[in-house]
């Protein structure tokens, strides 16, 4: 059994029973269930926890909680995590762990832990479960409203379990929040942000206190998005260090902690102590030292008339030298001795005196914890009393209650509580019939004397060694040294000294520098004011932000009802936004060049099949839906007959093109548009956007029915075969059946719209049946096309074959920078109509240049394969950068068909360069490179009826 | 997270609507008559205020209804909605 | 045996930075904005035009908008000629300036990585080297295994949902401290006679006949024979107070630091498709910028939903980061234009310059921005890598799109 | 008529996996698929002619209040916008529902649209089942905001559906979503449900 000398042998809120073993830096140590890593160490007489970031020098644990600045630890097992508090990790079996320079470590493997979010909505959220907290919960949760408190420790009780006062009430609160029905109890959860319209962030360690015995199925650590009709933030007050020579040795800790340590984990953190204080509180944490067992040598207390709570101490048998303050401290690995020195009227007079002492307790004031309120949009204003930052306004349905508005008195804090939660709750229309009786009495509060803010201790030479942040090593002398530098303002104070920027963001620190440089430059800390606050309030780990947002479920995964099949055939898929499309499928020993080269001759000389679901499908119903696509589209849709189908082109306002598809008259009043697969929700919502903002008068209704069909293109010359063996009754044959039309039939057996259009300049037909016949429709062409070696093929060679026609990709071949005209579909631009989104940009002086970039084919050597985004020059030897270019190849390939190379290309002045030689830079060479009419392949268009 | 209040739906996250820019532009009534200038000020420039500003939002994972609101876009606040084709209202 | 403590060898700031002037009645030129871009064409008009009759006006404190909340990243590699000029003219200068300042700005040419995550991305990635390396820009491509040579910590398995399909690689671009660059820039105008005034907000600009002949602030009224404009996200406001209209929007951006950790990140990587922006700063602490909000916001604050997505997002790329911690996150105002593409140079206002608009790409054209509008101003002339950035662009339909062309931002 | 054609659902290859997270949970949670719905997305003019001659055909009225359902006959009308409702009825009804309310919204301006196969329901009930969608809606799922006979369109995690909540004392709700999505949606809360899991004894 390991000792715990400084443990005693009663008390606390440990468990016991339960001890567990630790390891830290490497030595073996025990502790107890209710332990912090931090106690814990204390307990086994650990003073020295790591070094400093910059100038090494040793620190020891300095607060009991989450705005701790010196005792920072890597947590080696079990699963490395870096930079965490001793003072907020609970000890659990096993837990390895070594005190920080500086710098965390990750883990070099995947954290296997589960982590979560959820969304919570409350009439009152309570933020800290303290007395002001406790207080507002139960009077909010006697209304009957939806109360959620959070708390960021393992229990309710906040600063009563730090100083063991109404432990009676505290119990008997819980219970009463824990029984009832509305009411939600979140401990171990921090709220770490504050947005707008009251939505806040709260991350609850679940887990983690279990150490290796935590359940895997339960997220170790859960996000909670809590939206909240009314907030009170009962968020406390951090304590506030001195800054003095030597304020940083192992042993130097902030007077509340150490009453922390005694009331909760029965530790005392030292045998022989002085307290350094500016106020009262900190007579409480000496008197209750000494009742446990340690010697309090002295209170320097630097005001002059330290009042009641000094001569209570005095009456204990404490020695009070009041107008005293500390000066200096001893000790190497650990603190030795205290140096007092007496003051008169804020000047140092007399000698100085040493005091032997291993424990140093400072307290200088309160700074109530308003990270909250100001992430939440409220002002400050700086109390001179108090030396300290309080509450203002605050635009949000907020409200600060207890110590986190600067009331010092516990009976306050619970009453100031109490009426923010019935208040909260009241504004929500929720009243008590049985409101909450304010506690027991403890002892009536004694007239307080009033605190007075001590930033600096006068008279001192070594300010090079007097601390304001004890984190990132920024002294007095540092600022000083700044502000002679030129700087005025509290932001460049603490850029330049980087005071405030370190894990604890400044909890400790961030008014001690606000007051040590409102001094130096001679103004008021009001004057100066504090930096912005910013979330999150305490580090939150990246995995817990992320939550189930990974892997699988990271973007959705969007499929076609054919996806199995695809699986079945082999495919490999290509991602499309957020559609897994097949890319080719390749057969047994086949690359992917092989693969597309054979499903390319499939399509161009039998017959091929292809998914094309993933297409956007919009329904368009209304008499006035033709007019609404005359306006949209760049040509006319109106003359449309009922049965036809036409290709359409949309540009955005700036004349550019946005996206293209088909549009198939299903009747005088219906249309049914298709959209490219990536924008299909982008071209509803421009539809949406134009008939509800622009042309309400227009009676047009827009249907999403994307995933309503299944599609699947029918490609070949013999495709015709395939179509006429599974739909007998349909008329197939082309005068019947034209190019561009549509036909309602059975197909298969199957309810089936099919469509004469083609993507390839082969004969074909794109079928749609309802979604949940997909697999049905591809089994009948499969089975029906099997004699004539039907081929399923991917988007690459759907890519080829268009290209070989010359058509274009949006978003391949274009680039947002593309007009109609650039791409030769000057055709497909109406000169009839008046207007449509787009026309007037045409006219503009740069979109109507004839020196614009404009889509060609470029023939390479036959054996070449440019690749895709290669740039092209006018001369065959590169001059000095920069280089003119004269355009980019969008699309390249290998072509079966064409027995050759080929590629589409964006070039200046490209229609008219055709014949011309370019020259493609491609891996150091220069590659000669023909402009060509972009239609490649049967330019007669011979091959479309079969 | 905004909590932007759709005239039909209620209260709800940001997250399930779409900003659609600045309300009472609209689109004009013959474009071939506009400068180029006149054009390009249509298409391109916007008011920016710090303050409040009309705007157009989507409920796009709503009930797909544009609708306008006024938003303050110092703090966020969004102080009136209404519907498309009304007119700004006087907010404090 | 303790390792040595980071943040030890950084070097320590000059004890002098700036005088804190009362502000003159009049100056030949007057900036409004000391920003990074306020202080850089200070900095230049001393440098190179010998003008040191300057104010620059800044209404808090110095570099304390975008300058003090972006995430430092520094490349050239834009797609556009317009832009790889600028940009690369502004990293040529980021060669020089620790040396012209003599001030340590940590400039760290760690080379940045934008990856692609589809066959598009890596279409639009190729295209992007090759117009770089023919401008003259330093650029390559890289497959997946040579993205993983130069960051191996980054997730390059073939079945994550975006797979690392290649990247982009700038040997030459890099990190910079921003505050010491903006530091060293006001230093050094300072030291030519500039005067920095602190806490002077301009409420007016006085126009006569056509000309700016001054502004108003509320220090009183100061007369100038130039006045240019670096106020990034409170641009349209200044400039709608001479009456010059501008497509401006702006727009909160979102970053975010983590604790101070070990190396293990070695350069920059950004992935647009997914909107993670990572690198690791000198102290240790991984420094990420998200995509901007939809919604124009003054706020400098972004929504929390933009944070979380982008940790899922970084998550899956980086997986070693899941136990890193997110310590301050905090949000800057861009000002972002049609083309996501600056505005540069003179406007209808005689004698009233403008440089706005540069949204995720301030920072890192900082020198450059400074060197152009400094030149600007001197000869009332555009700079000739500033014409493609006129303001008239908009009209005539010559943008110079950057967000159109998939390139990437920040 | 298409009866000898095999269907196959968005999550038909689920069925079993979502039983199983059902046992798994001991009741906690129930999910299920509940394929085939018939859907008839329908828009007209609420305050018109032809919202009463739907009433009339349908047997319910098509409601005005935003986000809620009526149901009756065997079918569902769920409110989708102010002029936008999605009818809902039993599997294999789709033709039969279309020409019913096509022939009731006459010559009005009106929209009809078979969507039976753009959406696939699913079923999630049990006594955890408002904590589990909490993982993923930002609705406020308790009672007093979303009873039974509410509905609403919305985000549940990265996808769009529309939520019901099942006109029952006991919690439930159904869950329509893209045909597209539902295979992600089902990974969605299948992951979702671990945590409800009974622990093995």
């Amino acid at each position: 059994m390991t000792a715990q000398p400084f443990r005693l042998p009663a008390g606390g809120r440990i468990r016991r029973d339960e001890p567990l073993s630790f390891r830290f830096d490497g030595i073996e140590y025990q502790g107890y269930r209710g332990d912090t890593l931090a106690s814990a160490l204390l307990a086994a007489g650990v003073r020295r926890t790591a070094r400093s970031v910059k100038l090494g020098r040793p620190r020891g644990v300095f607060t009991a909680g989450s705005a701790e600045p010196n005792a920072i630890v890597q947590i080696e097992a079990p699963f490395p995590e870096p930079m965490l508090t001793a003072t907020t990790v609970e000890l659990y079996d096993g837990l390895v762990a070594s005190g920080l320079p500086g710098q965390g470590r990750l883990a070099d493997e995947p954290d296997p832990a589960r982590y979560d979010a959820v969304h919570a909505h409350c009439d009152v959220l309570v933020v800290g479960g303290g007395p002001a907290g406790l207080a507002a919960a139960a009077a909010a949760a006697r209304t009957g409203a939806r109360v959620i408190l959070a708390d960021e420790q393992p229990e309710p009780g906040g600063s009563l379990l730090d100083t063991g006062e109404l432990p009676d009430w505290v119990a008997r609160t819980t219970a009463e929040l824990a029984a009832a029905a509305e009411t939600r109890v979140l401990s171990r959860t921090t709220v770490f942000g504050h947005y707008d319209d009251n939505h806040l962030l709260a991350v609850e360690r679940r887990t983690n206190h279990l150490g290796a015995q935590a359940p895997s199925h339960l997220s170790r650590e859960r996000i909670w998005r809590i939206r909240a009709r009314r907030v009170v933030l009962a968020t406390g007050a951090h304590e506030r260090p001195i800054a003095f020579a030597d304020n940083d040795r192992p042993g130097i800790m902030l007077a509340a902690a150490a009453r922390a340590y005694l009331h909760r984990y029965a530790v005392v953190a030292g045998r022989r102590a002085v307290v350094f204080t500016t106020g009262d509180s900190a007579y409480d944490a000496a008197l209750d030292l000494a009742a446990a067992g340690v010697d309090v040598a002295a209170v320097a207390d630097a005001r002059p008339r330290p009042g009641a709570a000094a001569e209570r101490a005095a009456r204990a048998g404490i020695e009070v030298l009041a107008g005293h303050a500390v000066i200096g401290t001893t000790g190497d690995r650990q603190l030795t001795g205290v140096t007092v020195r007496p003051l008169h009227d804020g000047e140092p007079t007399g000698p100085a005196a040493p005091i032997a002492a291993d424990l140093l307790l400072v307290s200088g004031g309160w700074n109530p914890a308003l990270h909250l309120f100001g992430q939440a949009g409220g002002q400050l204003r700086y109390d001179p009393g108090l030396g300290a930052f309080l509450p203002d306004g605050c635009r949000q349905a907020v409200r600060v209650a207890g110590a986190a508005r600067g009331v010092g008195e516990l009976p306050g804090c619970l009453a100031d509580g109490a009426e923010a939660g019935r208040r909260a709750a009241q504004d929500e229309g929720f009243t008590a019939a049985r409101p909450l009786p304010p506690p027991e009495a403890s002892a009536a509060p004694e007239p307080g004397a009033p605190s007075v803010p001590l930033w600096v201790v006068p008279g001192q030479d070594n300010l090079d060694r007097a601390f304001v942040d004890l984190q990132r090593d920024v002294t007095v002398a540092d600022l000083a040294r700044a502000s002679g530098a030129g700087l005025r303002s509290v932001e460049h104070l603490k850029r330049y000294t980087t005071a405030g920027t370190a894990h604890d963001q400044g909890k400790t620190s961030g008014v001690l520098t606000s007051g040590v440089a409102a001094r130096l430059l001679g103004v008021d800390p009001a004057e100066l004011g504090t930096t912005t606050f910013r979330p999150p309030y305490t580090p939150v780990a990246f995995a817990a932000l992320a939550g189930r947002n990974r892997g699988v479920l990271h973007d959705p995964v969007r499929v076609t009802a054919l996806h199995d099949r695809h699986l079945a055939h082999g495919a490999r898929f290509e991602n499309v936004g957020q559609w897994k499309r097949p890319w080719y499928y390749p057969r047994d020993g086949e690359d992917m060049a092989a693969a597309v080269a054979r499903e390319c001759r499939a399509a161009r000389e039998g017959v091929a099949m292809m998914d094309a679901g993933t297409l956007g499908k919009i329904d368009v119903q209304g008499p006035d839906a033709g007019v609404f696509l005359d306006r949209l589209y760049t040509n006319m849709m109106s003359t449309l007959r009922v049965g036809m189908i036409r290709y359409g082109v949309m540009c955005r306002a700036d004349g550019m093109v946005f996206d293209d598809g088909t549009v198939a008259r299903l009747a005088e009043d219906r249309f049914l548009l298709t959209t490219t697969t990536g924008n299909a929700a982008a071209v509803l919502d421009w539809l949406e956007e134009w008939s509800q903002t622009e042309w309400p008068e227009l009676r047009v209704h827009c249907t999403s029915v994307t995933d309503q069909w299944a599609t699947v293109a029918l490609v070949g010359p013999r495709s015709r075969e395939v179509l006429a063996a599974i739909a007998p009754q349909l008329a197939v044959g082309a005068p019947d059946f034209p190019f561009m039309a549509w036909r309602d039939a059975t197909v298969a057996g199957i309810p089936a719209r099919v469509c004469r259009i083609s993507f390839s300049g082969e004969l074909a037909y794109e079928i749609n049946v309802a979604s949940w016949y997909a697999t049905a429709l591809w089994e009948a062409l499969h089975t029906a096309g099997r004699p004539l070696g039907i081929t399923p093929y991917g988007t690459e060679t759907m890519h080829v074959l268009r290209a070989e026609k010359g058509y274009p990709i949006v978003g391949q071949d274009t680039d947002g920078t593309v007009t109609p005209q650039d791409l030769g579909m000057g055709w497909v631009v109406s000169k009839k109509k008046r207007d449509f989104v787009g026309k007037r940009s045409h006219s503009r002086a740069d979109t109507s240049r004839p020196d614009r970039k404009q889509l060609v084919a470029l023939l390479p050597p036959p054996d070449v394969l440019l690749p895709e985004g290669t740039q092209l020059i006018a001369t065959d030897r590169l001059a000095r950068p920069p280089v003119p270019m004269e355009g980019h190849v969008t699309s390249s390939y290998r072509s079966a068909a064409l027995g050759r190379t080929f590629a589409l290309a964006l070039v200046r002045s490209g229609r008219r360069r055709i014949g011309e030689r370019l020259y493609a830079p491609v891996g150091g060479e220069l590659v000669p490179v023909t402009v060509a009419d972009p239609v490649l392949y049967d330019p007669e268009g011979t091959r479309r009826d079969g | 997270m905004l909590l932007i209040p759709c005239p039909w739906c209620g209260p709800r996250d940001e997250a399930e609507f779409g900003y659609g820019g600045q309300a009472h532009v609209p689109y004009p009534q013959d474009p071939a008559a506009l400068s180029d200038r006149e054009w390009a000020r249509y298409l391109f420039f916007r008011d920016n205020p710090k303050g409040p500003h009309a705007e157009r939002w989507c409920h796009s994972a709503g009930c797909r209804r544009w609708f306008n609101a006024v938003r303050n876009t110092a703090t966020n606040e969004v102080l009136a909605v209404y519907r498309v084709g009304e007119p700004r209202p006087v907010t404090g | 045996m303790s390792p040595r403590p980071p943040g030890a060898g950084l070097p320590e700031h000059p004890d002098r930075l700036w005088r804190n002037p009362d502000p003159k009645r009049r100056y030949e030129v007057v900036i409004v904005g000391g920003g990074g871009h306020g202080l850089a064409t200070a900095h230049y008009l001393a440098r190179d035009h010998g003008i040191t009759d300057v104010a620059v006006l800044e209404r808090g404190w110095l570099a304390g908008g975008n300058m003090a909340r972006n995430t430092t990243i520094i490349r050239s590699n834009y797609l556009w000629d317009a832009s790889a000029g600028i940009y690369e003219h502004a990293l040529k200068l980021w060669e020089g300036l620790e040396e012209e300042l003599d001030y340590p700005l940590l400039f760290s040419q760690r080379g940045v990585l934008n990856l692609a995550h589809s066959l598009q991305d890596v279409r639009d990635g190729m295209r992007r080297v090759e117009a770089n390396r023919l401008n003259g820009v330093d650029a390559q491509w890289l497959d997946p295994d040579q993205v993983r040579e130069v960051c191996p910590i980054i997730n390059t398995a073939p079945d994550t949902r975006h797979p690392v399909l290649g990247a982009t690689y700038q040997p030459r671009a890099g990190i910079a401290k921003h505050d010491h660059v903006a530091w060293g820039l006001a230093r050094s105008a300072d030291a030519a006679g500039i005067d920095l005034i602190q806490n002077c907000e301009v409420t007016g600009i006085e126009v006569r006949g056509g000309r700016a002949t001054g502004v108003r602030t509320s220090l009183g009224p100061i007369a100038a024979d130039r006045v240019a404009l670096c106020a990034a996200g409170h641009s349209s406001v200044l400039a709608a107070m001479a009456g010059v209209e501008l497509p401006l929007q702006s727009h909160p951006l979102q970053a975010l630091v983590s604790e101070l950790l070990e190396p293990v990140h070695p350069t920059v990587v950004m992935s647009n498709a997914v909107h993670v922006y990572v690198s690791q700063a000198h102290k240790g602490e991984l420094v990420m910028g998200a995509g901007i909000d939809a919604y124009p916001a003054y706020t400098q604050r972004g929504a929390f939903h933009i944070i979380a997505d982008q940790m899922a997002a970084a998550l899956e790329l980086f997986p070693v980061f899941a136990r890193a911690h997110v310590l301050r996150t905090w949000g800057g105002i861009v000002d972002v234009t049609p083309d996501a593409s600056p505005i540069i140079g003179r406007t209808p206002v005689d004698r009233l310059y403008l440089n706005c608009g540069w949204g995720t790409g301030g920072f890192k054209a900082t020198p450059g921005v400074g060197s152009v509008l400094a030149h600007t101003i001197a000869y009332d002339e555009p700079h000739p890598l500033a014409r493609p950035f006129h303001l008239d662009r908009f009209t005539t339909g010559a943008l110079v799109d950057e967000h159109g062309a998939a390139a990437v931002a920040h | 008529m298409v009866e000898h054609v095999e269907k196959h659902s968005p999550l038909g290859g689920f069925a079993a996996r979502l039983a199983a997270a059902t046992r798994a949970s001991g009741g906690a949670v129930r999910l299920a698929e509940l394929p085939f719905l018939t859907q008839v997305n329908v828009r007209l003019d609420a305050k018109g002619p032809a919202a009463d001659a739907v009433r009339l055909a349908l047997g319910i009225p098509l409601p005005v209040a935003p986000n809620t359902m009526v149901r009756g006959g065997g079918l569902a009308a769920l409110w989708l916008g102010p002029d936008e409702w999605l009818v809902v009825g039993p599997p294999g009804t789709a033709s039969g529902l279309e020409a019913r309310l096509r022939g009731a919204v006459g010559g009005t301006h009106a929209a009809v649209t078979d969507v039976s196969a753009q959406r696939t329901a699913l079923l999630v009930a049990g006594p955890r089942s408002r904590d589990l969608l909490a993982h993923g809606t930002s609705l406020d799922l308790h009672p007093r905001s979303f009873g039974p006979g509410r509905c609403a369109q919305t985000l549940l995690a990265r996808a769009q559906v529309v939520l019901a909540a099942r006109d029952e004392r006991r919690p439930g709700f159904w869950l329509l979503v893209r045909s597209s999505f539902a295979g992600y949606l089902a990974e969605w809360l299948l992951d979702a449900a671990v945590e409800y899991a009974e622990p093995p004894s």
